[in-house]
């Protein structure tokens, strides 16, 4: 699906978060790096519109983010720098079932794709659990299946290896790889993104590189050597 | 009302609800105890202001009345809305809008430490003690006939934690308008 | 007592509507209010007790989820029966103990999805008088569920950090950062409802 | 100093979180890892005396971590996981001198210690933020250096470098590097532990591997590849 930025730019309040930018997104795996705080996470928002421009526009999949605003939250699913705010049912199983409600499904629908997906994530067994005991790499894993249960074109993780250990970073790093989704993963792991077809890299709310893994890392590492 | 609205109330409840967990202490001259949730009115009063304050107090009068056990000391349920200490529940939600009002009226985030510390006090004292007893009392007096003089003194027993609570209450609020302002942008 | 969650079981409560289940939560909280003597709220407590405690849970985390209740009943007891004698002392913690365990028993039995399904449709009436969203009600109150153990956990974390930094407790310092850290969650947790849109009109 | 466990062990509930364990620690420089959930974060909280031994005992310098738990807490300085849940001021300055402020100090000895320990980790511009409204790496920097103004003999880290770019991870190895402490760091990040003395792995609540980085590191590969 093709994501296009047309001159947007986004301020909070007098800080310029993101400076104008225009580019145009159709990989099906694209990287995001960059340092803390360069705007990597304002960039992506934007894209399911949790963030509105300040200036200019967002279409994605020629939708406009701010006039087709419900219809784009339904295209382009986010999971969160810290999911476990994500997950906001008591119990797996619901939160996974509750973006499915409110889409209007019968509830013989909603049990078996909230079945199929905990099934295809090897998380049946957390059906039942309290989300706020879930691990750190259970959370992320219960995250991504309770966006993708509805089905969005474009999946965007922000962080989604944090505080997790070599084992599950392997895990999600092969999970993404299955995905039909057109991916945008945010990192400061390197390593998840170095196989991507694009990688983009920011620094002060720029974009200052924009390219194959292989180049753009490698600016990156001299960016933050100074 | 914003979606961010409604998870301050929620999360606000969910703070009371927590304060409910600390044990209440009954005394034998008044069939009602004292409560750290009383706390909560001059809290959610002086930190997300009047009318978000009132909504996360009426959320855990909901959750009373479905039988979740939320009030101190884990009691809930319809019966409890109808007994001796239903006006000083209702005192709550009239009490907090009304602490909220005050606050907002008295507080703002350019001024002093000390003039914010006095306003949150006074709106504390008014809506979280005046407004709470007001309600509080004259039910306690009227519909479980223990008459006023008996009702009046007995809720005196109250006013030395309730004063150290709205000086709590006061310094907390004063640290969050500091450190995570919410009070100025109103719902 | 709000940890005390669906658990998964085929007991008669667990085959009841949230409706009914409801109703006799209402209905005892009402009638055992008007039950003042000891011998007549014994058996109604054995029997919210027995209900409660073969639902399947393992004895541990049964008593683990109405432990804190069960001690603030025994405090509150301990100074009816100093007030008010052993009579009114007794009656209290059978009535406000029978409640809870029937409470928890309904609450280990109806996923909060039902409960707020049932909500929503209780408050239709107000819904189309216009005075509020039954939905965002039903959203509010699995949000209060959902995050009071979360607050739980926050508050242990603060009081750790007092013990590791060697500073005392006070309720100041407890209680601001405590609000602090669980306001500055509102907006990230916002933002999660609305990107995956269970607002929409 | 002399850290040590004597047949030390660690149970929540009926799960064990630590199996009995007899171990000395005296080397400046030691780093723990392990998979999530092994034992690695509760190992650590022994130190200080936030965990309590279920079995067995945890001697600091010669004090037991039970029987002398208020002088423990002031020989070893401890940073969370996520720091954040550390800052108990609003203000950075505030928060820093709370930690003094509580031994008796006087004022001006205060503002002094707190201006001298921010200059140093070159954070003085950060004075009177919110503590809220820091980055990531900014908030890592103020609760090391809100804990090391009461000058702890030992510091222990919990996963320093989370969420941190490249620069500021850099900047953080190199702030631990120059502390005269004898420092502990828990960290899935393995570069940061890979110069260290010792290496500690854990796995299942066990201690398995011991020893020089290079080889406890190339164990754990092995154990996060199964
Ligand atoms: N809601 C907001 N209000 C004010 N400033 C904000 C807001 N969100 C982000 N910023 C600021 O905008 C800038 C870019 O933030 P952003 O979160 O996009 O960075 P990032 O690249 O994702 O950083 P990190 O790697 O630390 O996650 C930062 O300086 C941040 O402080
Ligand atoms: N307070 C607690 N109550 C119950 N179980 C606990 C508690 N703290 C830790 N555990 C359990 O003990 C085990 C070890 O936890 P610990 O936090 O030490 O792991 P860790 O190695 O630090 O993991 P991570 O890399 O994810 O931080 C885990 O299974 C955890 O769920
Ligand atoms: O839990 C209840 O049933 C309600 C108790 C009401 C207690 C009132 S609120 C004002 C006053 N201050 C207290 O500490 N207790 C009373
Ligand atoms: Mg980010
Ligand atoms: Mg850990």
């Amino acid at each position: 699906m093709d994501i296009r930025f047309a001159d947007c730019s986004v301020r909070f309040g007098d800080k310029t978060a993101l400076h104008p930018l225009t580019l145009t997104l159709t990989e099906r795996r694209i990287g995001i790096i960059g340092l803390n705080g360069s705007g990597k996470t304002t960039f992506a928002r934007l894209i399911n519109g949790l963030v509105k421009p300040s200036g200019g526009h967002v279409l994605v999949g020629g939708l406009d983010t701010v006039a087709d605003e419900k219809r784009v939250f339904g295209k382009a699913g986010f999971i969160f720098q810290n999911p476990q705010h994500q997950l906001i049912m008591p119990i797996v199983e619901e939160d996974i079932a509750f973006g499915l409600k409110n889409r209007g499904l019968k509830t013989t629908e909603i049990t078996e794709r909230t079945a199929t997906i905990l099934a295809r994530f090897g998380i049946s067994h957390l059906a039942r659990r309290r989300v706020h005991e879930l691990s750190g790499g259970e959370t992320q894993l219960v995250a991504m299946a309770s966006v993708l249960v509805t089905e969005p074109d474009i999946l965007i993780l922000d962080e989604p290896t944090n505080q997790l250990d070599l084992k599950n970073r392997a895990l999600v790093a092969s999970t993404i790889e299955s995905l039909e989704q057109q991916v945008l993963v945010i990192s400061h792991d390197l390593s998840l993104v170095e196989d991507f077809e694009r990688v983009l890299l920011f620094d002060g709310g720029r974009l200052v590189a924009d390219g194959t893994p292989g180049e753009v890392i490698a600016r990156y590492r001299e960016l933050a050597a100074c | 009302m914003t979606t961010r609205d409604l998870v301050l109330i929620a999360l606000f409840a969910a703070i009371i609800v927590f304060l409910g967990i600390i044990p209440p202490i009954t005394l034998g001259f008044i069939p009602v105890p004292i409560t750290a949730q009383s706390m909560g009115v001059m809290l959610a009063g002086c930190i997300i202001g009047a009318r978000r304050g009132a909504l996360a107090y009426l959320l855990v009068i909901l959750m009373v009345a479905i039988g979740l056990p939320v009030l101190s000391g884990g009691r809930g349920g319809l019966a409890i809305l109808a007994g001796p200490t239903a006006g000083f529940i209702i005192g709550w939600v009239v009490g907090t809008f009304v602490t909220g009002l005050v606050a907002e009226k008295l507080v703002r985030e350019s001024q002093t430490g000390v003039r914010q510390l006095t306003g949150f006090f006074i709106a504390s004292v008014i809506g979280g003690i005046g407004v709470v007893y007001l309600l509080g009392i004259a039910w306690l007096a009227f519909v479980t006939g223990l008459g006023i003089e008996k009702a009046v003194l007995g809720s005196l027993a109250f006013i030395p934690g309730d004063l150290l609570k709205a000086g709590i209450a006061s310094l907390a609020a004063r640290a969050i308008i500091v450190g995570y302002p919410l009070l100025p942008q109103r719902a | 007592m709000l940890k005390s969650l669906y658990v998964e079981g085929r007991t008669p409560l667990h085959a009841m509507s949230v409706r009914t289940k409801l109703v006799m939560l209402m209905a005892a909280s009402i009638v055992l209010f008007f039950v003042t003597s000891p011998l007549a709220l014994l058996p109604v407590f054995i029997l919210c007790a027995a209900t409660y405690f073969t639902l399947g849970l393992p004895l541990r985390e049964a008593f683990g989820r109405v432990g804190w209740v069960l001690f603030a009943i025994l405090i509150l007891a301990l100074a009816t029966l100093y007030f008010d004698g052993a009579r009114q002392a007794a009656a209290m913690a059978l009535r406000i103990g029978a409640v809870v365990f029937l409470a928890s028993a309904i609450t280990a039995t109806t996923a909060i999805s039902a409960f707020m399904d049932e909500i929503t449709i209780l408050l239709q009436p107000f819904e189309r008088a216009g005075i509020l969203r039954a939905a965002d009600v039903g959203l509010a109150l699995a949000l209060v569920i959902r995050f009071v153990p979360e607050i739980l956990d926050r508050y242990a974390n603060i009081r750790e950090a007092h013990r590791a930094r060697g500073l005392p407790m006070r309720p100041l310092t407890l209680f601001a950062p405590l609000i602090i850290q669980t306001l500055k969650d509102a907006d990230t947790i916002a933002m999660a409802i609305d990107a995956r849109g269970f607002r929409r009109q």
